[in-house]
């Protein structure tokens, strides 16, 4: 054994804010019920009993007071414990605007090239996507080779919650080189936390794509209220969301859209206090926003992003265009703005 | 390819003329009839003489509870998934056999590091049900029961070219004594403490209480006990982040 | 009146039937078994009223002959002896055991007693096909061909009925077994059955032509086919005489009662029994035996023909019993000699079979003629 | 064709009707109406195994032969997917028993190949020994099959007899008398003691002196032959054009034996004969597999005699394990740790082997990541020859169908896998 081993070894705790409750009760208490859990999932990855369930509802762990086995893990990996929230474009190496040759996806189609060209560059030999079932639902997919990102399913965006952070276990457990994860803000930073507790994670967990994000939702609540608008997911091929309007396009091509204000019912209330609308803490941030229609926006922040992407430029898979910068600033403003923290009491 | 093979018998069919044919009569009838007077026989009357079988017959296993370590490897490596692993109160696993699936492969008896199971030279136990082809735990530490008629064991010896049956009269010892397990020497311990979040689900598994866990001052402090260890690999098995390893003593 | 009436006629009826049991007794008691060893028990037996009746039933000559031996009894017995020897034979010059389990102490001997009972036990299944009166009927209706030829063979003095015409009555009779069992395969109405049907239809025209033939021959041999008398002129063994004729007879036999080289109508691996794969039950023993009563009823016949019948070194203890029991042991050693065929032999393919019985079998047979005639012209016989 | 017919309304009789016939309906008329005759041989009649010939007679002459296998079927294949590599092993000599040795060096041979490992030489000399062995005990076994199919019971009595002694060589040599699950990639499970090796050394002179009292009663015996001559044969360019294997492609004049074209464990370095008939029919198929008894013979008395000493299991497998030295001499303890971890990389691997009664193939084709086969292929010799045993039953009579099947050893659980 060339690592050193240990017989004896020692692991902090964290701080117990409530003297006799088991450490889940305390993060219900502090987290999810005072209505600031974002929903990232980390709790549910890290725990060891696999208690803590995700999906379509909010973050549970039913009989928690007898199957926790108190060890604190979901305190030391949530990221909106001791919230401080993140805002502003953070630090970023340069910012494009692209369109990838060889996918299609919402705009155009970075995330999909990013993650492919990590795969071909060896940096990462399995990615964990959203994928969507006929009805829209997200659907988990760990993607191990290009081929499989080709996928019709794969691309778009869902706008609903998934398990992304909770099957990033798995990968991680199994990836020989390393993995690439895609998420939203809040998703981003519970990667984060979780490689600054675990070391697999900080070794493993090679590329982080953050997403521009105003809100996501629950699926179930999303396609009820559509219902209720009169629209049949089932049908819809892409849902976008387009200068303030929400836009669903149809297999007929047929468009439907109407004004984000009016999802305001649904926004779930951990995302009303999260004021990271750039993904501060990923490697690189992908959206629409800030270049023309078919262009995604870049910002590339730390060096492996900074390779990849000159890789990408080498191999001449994407067309650039001129971002604007000043368009990004001006929603991660609206987005501050949108979501006080803490947040206003309501009369 | 074809020139490879240079070497080669050639098969051919007899012409048979009448009087090959009327010897080919005389030399069956004189064979056999030779048999009938000195007859080679070679059938062993079964209930009442038992075949000598080698100590590495592989018959049905017992099973001793002491050296078992709980590694589960024999349910493992049971290609008819004839073995079960069953709780005991003491907390550990320990293999049950379904007998109605078992095919006597002995992969099961060859894992085990520990050499817990053991070979028998029974082969020939009759079950009245198939409930009761289920041996457990309990049931495999002693050999099974059977009715025994035999007196005569018989063995086979090749004397001066020929088969020569011998007869000995004693009754066949069937178990066999177990063979000397050098000890796996394995030990769990933790390569990666920084990966570890404290969940002691490792203690929590351990069926020889050999790790154990202290809280103090916030701190929550973990210990293998090597003396207890027994290199099980369950806590290996569990552990969430893959933080423990088996490593050589 | 009529008491006394009554009473009167009573009276002669008594006395008319004890004149024609009297009359009966007498025939039975003038020609009974003079058997030295049990004669001073018979002499007591005698003399008790109604006891006496029956003595003299069972010791009467024809009656032995029939019911015991060399008649049903002896048969019986031989084929509980035969069916064990043969499997112990052949189990034993197939390094084997043969049947055991039964009786251990006295070497199994009691096995086809006990096969006997299961097969007297099973369910008598009768397919939906099968004609079935004639189903049923036919393995009994056998029997009738295999029993009748018993009462035309001598063995010494103990014989049933005593007739020059004896040897062509009982070739006849054996030549009826043939179409019974073809019979049976018509009502078993099976397509095996059928197959076997054929082939036996086949091998019947085979073998019964050099069989009649070889009879013939010594026939012509002795002069005569009262069988008495050509027991009487056996003062060298038949067999002697005219081996190929005796090989011809044993060759034919073995095909006749379907022992092994030329089991082709049974033929076990290939149609599953032939004419008799429908049976099950006491109905396939019966079946089964049928080809072994035909062997006991042609070891008689082989034992009278050449090997002088019940003729032997005399047993003075037994008397009249001393051909008997000559004769009924040529009889089983002529069975044995065919049930050690079965270790040795495959089974012949029918068109083998039939060759062989046609060109072989049938050249000898006429060979065997000639020498008969050549003897009997050249007067080499008393 | 149609002015043969007869002229009456034929019904197929009833027992066609509600049985599920491989065969059309038209076929049954057709054969009826043509005054043929169709009789169904199996599965459950005496001389058929565990399958059905639909066989079509013109009086006693066979003019069709359809066969029906797989009423033994057992999914081999695709149970061998759900199983790790090693876990295999036990399952893969099961279609053909009294083989097991051949069966499990065919596919043990498919993962050394993709594996590259080196076996070590006396694990190729003890799988030699076995391999042959088992060679010997499908020849006897067929044998005794083949002489009850001709209603010859001592020759079906005396090669069980003789078949005896394998199952003891086997049992004194790896515990167990038929399924032995002995050989493993890399080597052999355990060491074979010199006593082991002595007797089955003397058993070999065992089997040659009694096979001589066989010679008389069955092989020689002129009734024998007369059943078996000019039967059901399959001339050298029909048995190549239906694919015929093994012992019966060398009775029809065809010199090919896997053994000697690929050389694999030991046979290369051993020196011995290939039998090979010209007349092609059920006599010389029978006569070459009793020569090749001999053969078999041969090799195992010089692979006994020239046996190297050395480990018997291959130090790729091995490893970097403490125990080494223990682990050469005897797997015991270490199985699973040391075979668990077969991992097969992508592709396919393909092994020939020369079984008992022919070639038999194995393809593995792995996914490169499961520890489990994506798919086994596994052709057996039984299911190669078929086509050929069908045909040259065509011609032949009723009687001699059994003759022909014994004499091709047809072994359905071996065909049906």
């Amino acid at each position: 054994m060339a690592e050193a081993c240990y017989l004896c070894w020692e692991v902090e705790l964290p701080e117990r804010r409530k003297k006799g409750m088991k450490y889940f009760g305390i993060l219900k208490e502090f987290v999810i019920d005072s209505g600031i859990c974002s929903h990232c999932t980390t709790c549910a990855n890290i725990c060891p009993v696999r208690g803590i369930t995700a999906g379509d509802k909010p973050i549970d762990f039913p009989n928690w007071i007898e199957l926790c086995v108190d060890c604190g893990a979901c305190i030391r990996v949530c990221p909106r414990w001791n919230y401080v929230p993140l805002k502003g474009m953070g630090d970023y190496i340069e910012i494009l605007g692209a369109k990838s040759k060889r996918f299609r996806g919402q705009d155009g189609g970075l995330v999909t090239e990013i993650i492919a060209s990590a795969m071909e560059m060896g940096e990462i030999d399995r990615a964990i996507f959203v994928g969507r079932d006929d009805e829209w639902k997200p659907v988990i997919i760990h993607v191990k080779s290009v081929e499989q990102l080709e996928g019709e399913r794969i691309r778009g965006t869902k706008y609903s919650f998934a398990d992304v952070i909770v099957e990033l276990r798995d990968a991680v457990f199994h990836t020989e080189k390393g993995v690439g994860v895609i998420g939203t803000p809040c998703m981003v930073s519970g990667v984060r936390k979780l490689q600054k507790v675990v070391k697999r994670y900080s070794e493993n967990v090679k590329l982080v794509v953050g997403l521009f994000c105003t809100e996501n939702f629950y699926h179930h609540q999303l396609s009820e209220f559509l219902a209720e608008k009169g629209i049949d997911l089932t049908k819809a091929v892409k849902t976008d969301i387009k200068k303030g309007k929400f836009i669903v396009e149809f297999e007929d091509g047929s468009k439907t859209s109407f004004s984000v204000k009016e999802f305001d019912e649904i926004i779930p209330s951990g995302c009303k206090v999260c004021q990271d609308f750039s993904g501060v803490e990923s490697d690189v941030s992908v959206g629409s926003v800030g270049t023309p229609d078919g262009y995604s926006t870049v910002m590339v922040r730390t060096e492996i992003a900074k390779k990849i992407m000159d890789y990408i430029r080498k191999k001449d898979y994407v067309e650039f265009t001129e971002p604007k910068p000043a368009v990004v600033e001006k929603l991660v403003k609206y987005k501050v703005k949108i979501h006080p923290y803490p947040p206003e009491k309501k009369e | 390819m074809r020139s490879r093979i240079t070497r080669r018998v050639r098969i051919k069919t007899p012409d048979l003329n009448l009087v090959d044919r009327v010897k080919g009569h005389i030399d069956a009838i004189v064979t056999a009839a030779f048999q009938a007077i000195f007859p080679d026989r070679i059938t062993i009357q079964y209930p009442r003489e038992r075949r000598d079988v080698p100590d590495n017959f592989r018959g049905m296993i017992q099973f001793d509870i002491n050296k078992c370590i709980s590694c589960f490897q024999c349910s493992f490596v049971c290609p008819a998934n004839a073995i079960m692993m069953r709780g005991a109160p003491d907390g550990r696993y320990y293999p049950c056999i379904d007998y109605t699936r078992c095919i006597f492969c002995h992969f099961c008896v060859d894992t085990c590091p520990r050499g817990a199971l053991l070979r028998t030279k029974i082969h020939d136990v009759a079950f009245s049900s198939m409930e009761e082809m289920f041996a457990t735990t309990e049931e495999l530490i002693e050999p099974p029961e059977m009715l025994r008629e035999d007196d005569t064991v018989i063995r086979y010896r090749i004397e001066n070219g020929d088969l020569v049956l011998e007869k000995i009269e004693e009754i066949a010892e069937l178990s066999t004594r177990p063979e000397i397990q050098v000890s796996p020497a394995k030990l769990s311990a933790c390569a990666h403490p920084e990966n570890c979040i404290a969940c002691t689900l490792c203690y929590l598994t351990c069926p020889s209480n050999a790790i154990s866990v202290k809280v103090v001052e916030g701190k929550r402090t973990f210990e293998i006990d090597p003396k207890l260890c027994t290199g099980c690999g369950l806590c290996v098995k569990e552990c969430p982040t893959c933080t423990l390893t088996l490593i050589e003593r | 009146m009529a008491v006394s009436g009554t009473s009167r006629q009573k009276q002669t009826d008594e006395v008319m039937e004890l004149t024609l049991v009297n009359t009966v007794f007498q025939i039975f008691s003038s020609n009974m078994m003079d058997i030295p060893v049990i004669k001073p028990l018979v002499d007591v037996l005698m003399t008790v009223p109604i006891v006496k009746y029956l003595v003299a039933l069972i010791l009467w000559k024809p009656f032995f002959a029939v019911i015991l031996v060399p008649g049903l009894t002896g048969l019986m017995l031989s084929l509980l002896f035969i069916i064990w020897f043969e499997r112990k034979l052949t189990a034993r010059i197939q390094w084997r055991m043969g049947p055991l389990e039964i009786s251990r102490s006295i070497g199994g001997i009691l096995q086809p007693l006990a096969d006997g009972m299961r097969y007297f036990f099973q369910e008598i299944i009768i397919h939906k096909e099968a004609h079935r009166p004639y189903f049923v009927q036919f393995p009994i209706l056998a029997f009738i061909p295999v029993l009748l030829p018993v009462l035309f063979i001598p063995a010494g003095t103990v014989y049933a009925i005593r007739t020059p015409y004896a040897l062509p009555v009982i070739v006849s009779l054996i030549s009826m077994i043939p179409v019974v069992i073809m019979a049976i395969g018509w009502a078993s109405n099976s397509r095996l059955a059928f197959i076997g049907t054929v082939r036996e239809a086949f091998m019947y025209f085979g073998y019964e032509i050099p069989f009649i033939i070889a009879v013939l021959a010594m026939a012509v041999l002795y002069g005569t086919s009262d069988l008495y008398l050509i027991v009487e002129k056996q003062r060298v063994w038949g067999i002697a005489l005219n081996p190929i004729s005796a090989l011809v007879f044993l060759i034919t036999m073995a095909m006749a009662t379907s022992r092994l080289p030329f089991e082709i109508a049974e033929a076990d691996q290939e149609i599953a029994f032939g004419p008799f794969v429908e049976y099950s039950g006491i109905l396939f023993g019966l079946t089964m035996t049928l080809a072994y009563e035909k062997m006991y009823i042609l070891g008689l016949l082989f034992s009278v023909l050449f090997l002088g019948g019940g003729s032997g070194p005399p047993l003075p203890f037994l008397g009249d019993l001393t051909p008997v029991i000559w004769l009924y042991i040529k009889a089983v050693i002529i069975m044995c000699i065919m049930a050690f065929l079965r270790a040795v032999y495959p089974r012949y393919r029918i068109d083998q079979a039939l060759r062989l019985g046609w060109t072989y079998l049938a050249g000898l047979a006429v060979v065997s003629v000639v020498i008969a005639g050549l003897i009997s012209a050249g007067g080499l016989l008393p | 064709m149609r002015e043969e017919y007869l002229d009456i309304p034929v019904e197929p009789p009833a027992e066609f009707q509600p049985l599920f016939v491989p065969i059309p309906r038209e076929y049954v008329e057709n054969a009826f109406r043509s005054d043929e005759f169709i009789v169904l041989v199996g599965p459950q009649h005496p001389g058929s195994g565990h399958m059905r010939i639909v066989v079509r007679i013109k009086g006693d002459i066979i003019v069709d032969a359809l066969p029906e296998p797989g009423y033994v079927h057992r999914s081999m294949e695709k149970l061998a997917e759900n199983r790790l590599y090693i876990q295999n092993i036990p399952l893969f000599e099961r279609p053909s028993i009294m083989d097991s040795s051949n069966y499990n060096v065919g596919y043990v041979r498919a993962i050394e190949d993709a594996l590259d490992i080196e076996v070590p030489e006396r694990a190729r000399y003890i799988r030699t020994i076995f391999c042959e062995l088992s060679r010997i005990g499908t020849h006897l076994y067929d044998a005794g099959i083949f002489s009850v199919f001709l209603g010859h019971t001592t020759g079906f009595m005396w090669p069980f007899g003789l078949r005896e002694l394998i199952c003891e060589a086997n049992l004194r040599a790896t515990g167990t008398r038929v399924t032995t699950s002995f050989i493993v990639p890399g080597g052999v499970r355990a060491d074979v003691d010199d006593s082991v090796l002595k007797f089955i050394y003397d058993s070999m002179g065992v089997i040659e002196k009694r096979m001589k009292g066989f010679e008389k009663i069955f092989i020689k015996n002129p009734a024998v032959i007369a059943r078996l001559k000019d039967v059901g044969v399959l001339t050298k360019e029909e048995a190549i054009r239906y694919g015929v294997v093994g012992p019966f492609l060398r009775a029809s004049g065809v010199a090919y034996d896997v053994r000697k074209v690929e050389g694999y464990d030991a046979y290369d370095e051993l020196e011995w004969e290939v039998p090979v008939g010209d007349d092609g029919d059920a006599y010389t198929r029978f006569l070459v597999r009793v020569e090749e008894i001999s053969q078999s013979i041969k090799i195992i008395r010089q692979a006994i005699k020239n046996i190297p000493r050395g480990p018997i299991l291959s130090d790729d497998l091995i490893g970097k394990l403490k125990e080494k030295d223990q682990v050469r001499k005897n797997i015991k303890g270490y199985f699973y740790r040391i075979f668990s971890r077969i991992r097969l990389p992508q592709g396919e691997f393909t092994s020939q082997t020369e079984a008992g009664r022919g070639l038999l193939l194995y393809s593995i084709v792995s996914d490169g990541e499961s520890n489990v086969p994506y798919r086994v292929r596994m052709v057996t010799p039984g299911w190669l020859y078929l086509k050929g045993f069908m045909e040259s039953l065509k011609g032949s009579r009723l009687a001699d169908l059994q003759a022909i099947y014994g004499s091709f050893g047809y072994f359905p659980p071996e065909a049906d896998r």
